[in-house]
């Protein structure tokens, strides 16, 4: 049977400069940030924030510079998105842009499409959405039904897209269409203009907490010229696959509720003694074990291998972990939970305690994301 | 259930089922107070079902205040139903007047002179719509209850995760009514945390039931969800918790009854917390988890529970600080003791 | 859609004295026995002490006294065993055939059945094995094969039936053999005479903890006449389906590791102090809450009523319970577990480590038992 | 993996392909000390990799002995393996000269006096086996490494789950070597809980490739049990739990390359340690369930990992003494420090 290979991953030396570099842009940008706000990490949307860090050259960090980007290595530009996402910063308006429809027009766009749209990602000014859900087909990709029919130039796109995390703030949409009846075959992936198109309607959606970061999007007629059709027509289902193994084993997927770990931290240092020490050194083990797999899958993907299942490991694990926080800080603290009001930990344990149900619903369930790594293990 | 359990629990349910749409809570999580709601509760003599029969109350148990405060938990009834039950056992049991309006409980730090309360109460669970709260105060001569007018107190707001009124109130010499009940000086912590136990009971029930419904409605991959094994197993776990939540608390009510100290129903209580802040934890990660994303959103009721859930797990003591209680007490009577002490009770 | 009921019930004042009585048997009996033997419970076996059990009248409480029962409440029944398993009696010899076989013949079997097995059962003198897993059908009972071919006065018997417990301290075998090829229908139930059948090898199997409470039992050409057929033939698979809903709900459902508990506070009260408290009061919680809700379904059957699925969901959680207990004393305490001398406490965390992973496989795996719950609650 | 650890990797799998059997590992429990493996991991030179090459070893490092423990922990050799090369490791820093024949570790209550040694030690791995054991004392030197010729030892048999041998032994004034190493007081336990942490990531790896071959093979319900998605999302668990304790196996042994000072590896080897042991819980219980009754049976093979993870998480320090004290070095610093503290190392 096949295992799964982690192999040992050190951040260079080198990288030190670059996180001294990056603390000190955030001690000065997050000052006035509220802690509540901050744990928002890469929900949270700030295109003031985006486009000092395009000119700081920490978006699109791998890309070829033809494009905007700064080809540097897979350790600075992770030792980058862990000191963002450590410390809260509002990184969500480039966020997709960057992991993932950026990757995405690099393997499979037209040279147009990159020269583009590549700079303004990399800027820090240009966001995007993916349109993958619809309202019957969540885990299900093969039952998207929202129809791109050819026309003259182009494609004619009507239905709908649920769940659409950011498109209120996004520029372009990466949306997949169904092109032919075909199941898989079927599928086609657009680079849709958000702005600038009619027929287009973005609707928020208010979430649990009271937030909108998803949206529906409906498509009515809208028109999307055959020159935004990314990769080839059908193989949608294919690169759709590429695209999410490149959002499994980030730093995003076990820092979401670390901001409050630290606040639990910060009110048992108030109370004295170990209190809760045994707790808080089992999730700092959980904690350097997750960041040691996650940089295992950056050293790989460095290296040009492809740690599909690997990264899938780092995402169920870091899931967990994360989704364990506010259930953790609860059992330790017994502190209620606030909204609108109370202390900072008060405030962070609100927010968190509502948000961590959807980390194991993004990008796939729970339940899928062990079917493919049950796969992987070779049961069929 | 008994059969007047039976009735009971027709009633409130059928008064639940007309007056507490969505739109009700989510008025009230927007501040509007559910005054019809309300009105009807206190017209069917809910409020004030632990009142005795000599105060105008139901004169009833425990017991059958479990029937009521389950309902309401599953319902999700934006009302402070439970402190209202709560304040009117400790007010009958001093044998102080109700007051007309809304009546809350507090816990504070509180100091009693010459009939005059001064000190805070934080986290007052509708301390804005209250027109009076009941507490318990160590004074020199005892435990008091205290009844207190929240005409003059002060009232910072606030709230809890599902937005309900958890509001900080300041009183600075305001007089007050006492009285002597024989409740122990954590009466409100306790009698609370029996309340919150049994709501949760009903909120997990509501979680089972409109978790089990969706997993048939809603297909992937073109079978209903509740056919695929992983939700299966985890809808069977979600209704074992639940069961054993329903139990825990109902066990607590009947301890309650019996004894007339409150202390004496505190093991009891603190294992129906203990329990239903478990049970809490893994219920509504399950039932997020089958709902996917729509349970996400707002405008799917899903979260009215849950929601409470998260919070009502944290009030009147945390799981947590019920068990390090009975962790204490057991590990103080000793190995030997902790069986026939359960078997004894 | 169906939910569970679980009506509270408690034990009528009565029982008190019969509690008192049992106790004050047990301080006598169980003077000399070594905690780690105790800690088997009902895996423990001691004809002697069975013998006991019967002349004090505390087997077949409830059968009627036609044959040799007591006509006892299902409440007295209960004392009796929560007393018997929360002291670690060896109650393990007749355990089969008070539990499960004894009812079963009272529900299905022949006068002549009864009258020749059950008032030897009640005196402790004649213990039972079932015989229903086989090599190839461990949770899948349809798939049985071993053979009972109609022959001249009676059955001829040839097969293997795998993990029976206790077989070779038994008297008779509940044997759920193949008399013909339909899935279910082909099933019947015999009473199997193992000290008086030739043709009837039976060879203790060794389990990790180097102890042999399962068997191998070889079926070569043994003969059981007519009579020992139990209820009708073919109705076999309804009969066990019965059967195994009586096993579900009592004590030994939540007080398998019961005497760990014990060790664990004890041990944590020479520590002084709080620790451990937590979790020592979070056990107890639950510990509470299962003995209601067993008792619930021992209320339900005194009635008369039938609480299947209640039967289950504590059978589900009773052996959680169960299970977590060796990890929560590894988890508080940090003791290294001992076979073969130690401590009281280091010998019984020894044993019980070894033994809890079986407690989610008796009488039906987890899986099995979750998906008959799931099933109750309407998921089809 | 580098190039001489994938060819270290082959020579130590090969080794023990051929030399632990399931036989070997009974006899083992049984009492038979098992020459032949011991001779051939000693004529490997794999009881010595830790061994400076000036004193006859290999002069290997962490990294290279993490691939050795770790076979070594998946094929369940019943030999002090891991004991023999942690007392290389201490005597070569030491500069005391390898004695021939089985050389353990152990920890106790000891004290040395003019080059005698007093005490006892618990729980000795195969004390009753080896000629010599190795230990640090605290004189007023400092700490002192002392090699402990057995002849003169006490030995009272005992054994953990596994039926390894884990034995008291008793010293009055017994003369032994001593050298200074500048090792921390309590390398023993720190080196020991590093050890272990590998040799349970073996034992886990071992776990996974088990159950997903038996889930394969066994058939249920007319198919194999691997294809049940209750079965397939426990296996997947199982697997990310092997996983990760085989990382922070490795991150912990490459950070003991790294210092000079065995105190400084301290944190990395508590994450390690705290992280097999949580891991063991849930891997060992998976599999078991997997498993089913075969696994339960002393014939199969299983029990040979599971029984050695159950006690070997609680040796040289459990998850939760380890977990404490990396909670109190991480509440001593407090909250702003443990994510400069975890990326600075």
């Amino acid at each position: 049977m096949q295992t799964f290979r982690f192999d040992l991953c050190e951040l260079p030396e080198e990288t030190k400069g670059l996180r001294a570099e990056v603390r000190a842009f955030l001690a000065e940008e997050l000052r006035h940030v509220p802690l509540v706000t901050r744990a928002q990490t890469w929900s949270g949307s700030d295109p003031e924030f985006s486009r000092k860090m395009g000119a700081k050259g920490w978006i699109g960090m791998r890309w070829p510079k033809q494009y905007g980007g700064h080809e540097r290595s897979a350790f600075d530009r992770y030792v980058v998105l862990e000191e963002m996402l450590a410390a809260g910063a509002p990184v969500g308006a480039h966020w997709i842009g960057d992991r993932q429809s950026g990757p995405l027009l690099l393997n499979f766009g037209t040279e147009e499409q990159r020269q583009l749209i590549l700079p303004k990602v990399a800027r820090g000014e240009c966001y995007f959405c993916i349109g993958m859900s619809e309202p019957d087909s969540g885990s299900d990709l093969a039952a998207t039904r929202t129809k791109a029919e050819k026309v003259e130039g182009g494609y004619r796109v009507n239905g709908t897209k649920l769940w659409t995390s950011g498109a209120q703030h996004a520029h372009y949409m990466i949306g997949l269409f169904r092109t032919s009846a075909d199941k898989h075959t079927g599928l086609t992936q657009f680079l849709v203009d958000l702005k600038n198109t009619d027929g287009i309607t973005i609707r928020p959606i208010r979430d649990l907490a009271g937030n909108s970061h998803f949206n529906e999007v409906v498509f009515q007629d809208a028109f999307v010229p055959d020159n935004m059709l990314v990769g080839s027509e059908g193989s949608g289902w294919a690169q759709v696959g590429a695209e999410l193994a490149f959002e499994r084993s980030g730093p995003e997927r076990y820092l979401s509720s670390f901001l409050l770990m630290v606040e639990m931290i910060r009110e048992l240092q108030k109370r004295g003694g170990a209190e809760g020490a045994r707790e808080v050194g089992r999730l700092v083990a959980h904690l350097v074990t997750l960041r040691q797999m996650s940089l295992s899958v950056a050293g790989m993907l460095d290296k040009g291998e492809n740690p599909a299942l690997e990264a899938s490991v780092v995402k169920d694990l870091g899931a967990v972990f994360e989704q364990d926080m506010p259930v953790k800080a609860h059992e330790l603290l017994g502190i209620a939970p606030t909204i609108g009001g109370g202390s900072d930990y008060e405030e962070v344990l609100g927010y968190l305690t509502q948000t961590v149900p959807s980390f194991s619903l993004r990008g796939g369930t729970r339940e899928i994301l062990r079917g493919i790594i049950a796969r992987g293990l070779g049961l069929r | 259930m008994n059969e007047m359990q039976t009735l009971l629990n027709d009633s409130i349910t059928k008064l639940l089922d007309d007056l507490v749409t969505a739109d009700t809570i989510r008025q009230a999580e927007d501040g509007t107070w559910p005054a019809a709601l309300w009105e009807a509760l206190v017209e069917s003599g809910m409020t004030r079902i632990l009142v005795p029969e000599a105060q105008e109350g139901a004169g009833a148990t425990w017991e059958d205040a479990y029937v009521v405060l389950k309902a309401a938990g599953a319902a999700s009834a934006p009302v402070p139903l439970a402190e209202a039950i709560l304040a009117g056992f400790m007010l009958g049991r001093a044998g102080i007047a109700i007051p007309d309006g809304v009546v809350t409980v507090m816990e504070g730090d509180f100091t009693l002179e010459n009939g005059r309360l001064s000190g805070v109460a934080r986290a007052v669970p509708w301390g804005r719509n209250a027109s009076h709260a009941v507490t318990l105060v160590e004074s020199g001569w005892g435990v008091e209850t205290v009844l207190a007018s929240l005409q003059y107190a002060r009232i910072e707001k606030g709230q809890n995760l599902a937005r309900e009124p958890r509001d900080t109130l300041s009183f600075d010499h305001v007089v007050v009514d006492t009285g002597w009940a024989g409740l122990p000086g954590n009466a409100v912590r306790l009698y609370g945390a029996l309340t919150r136990s049994v709501q949760m009971a009903g909120a997990l029930d509501y979680l089972i039931r409109q978790s089990v419904q969706y997993a048939n409605e809603r297909t992937q991959f073109g079978k209903p969800i509740g056919k695929f094994q992983a939700i299966q197993q985890q809808l069977a776990v979600l209704s074992t918790q639940a069961a054993a939540v329903g139990i825990a608390a109902a066990h607590a009510s009947a301890r309650a009854d019996k004894v007339t100290s409150g202390d004496a129903a505190a093991f009891e209580i603190a294992v129906a917390k203990v329990r239903a802040d478990d049970a809490s934890s893994i219920a509504t990660s399950i039932a997020h988890q089958v709902h996917g994303a729509i349970g996400f959103t707002y405008e799917h009721g899903l979260h009215f529970a849950t929601r409470r859930l998260w919070s009502w797990r944290a009030e009147f003591g945390s799981g947590a600080e019920w068990a390090d209680w009975l962790g204490r007490e057991t590990l103080a009577r000793g190995a030997d003791e902790l069986w026939p002490y359960v078997t004894g009770r």
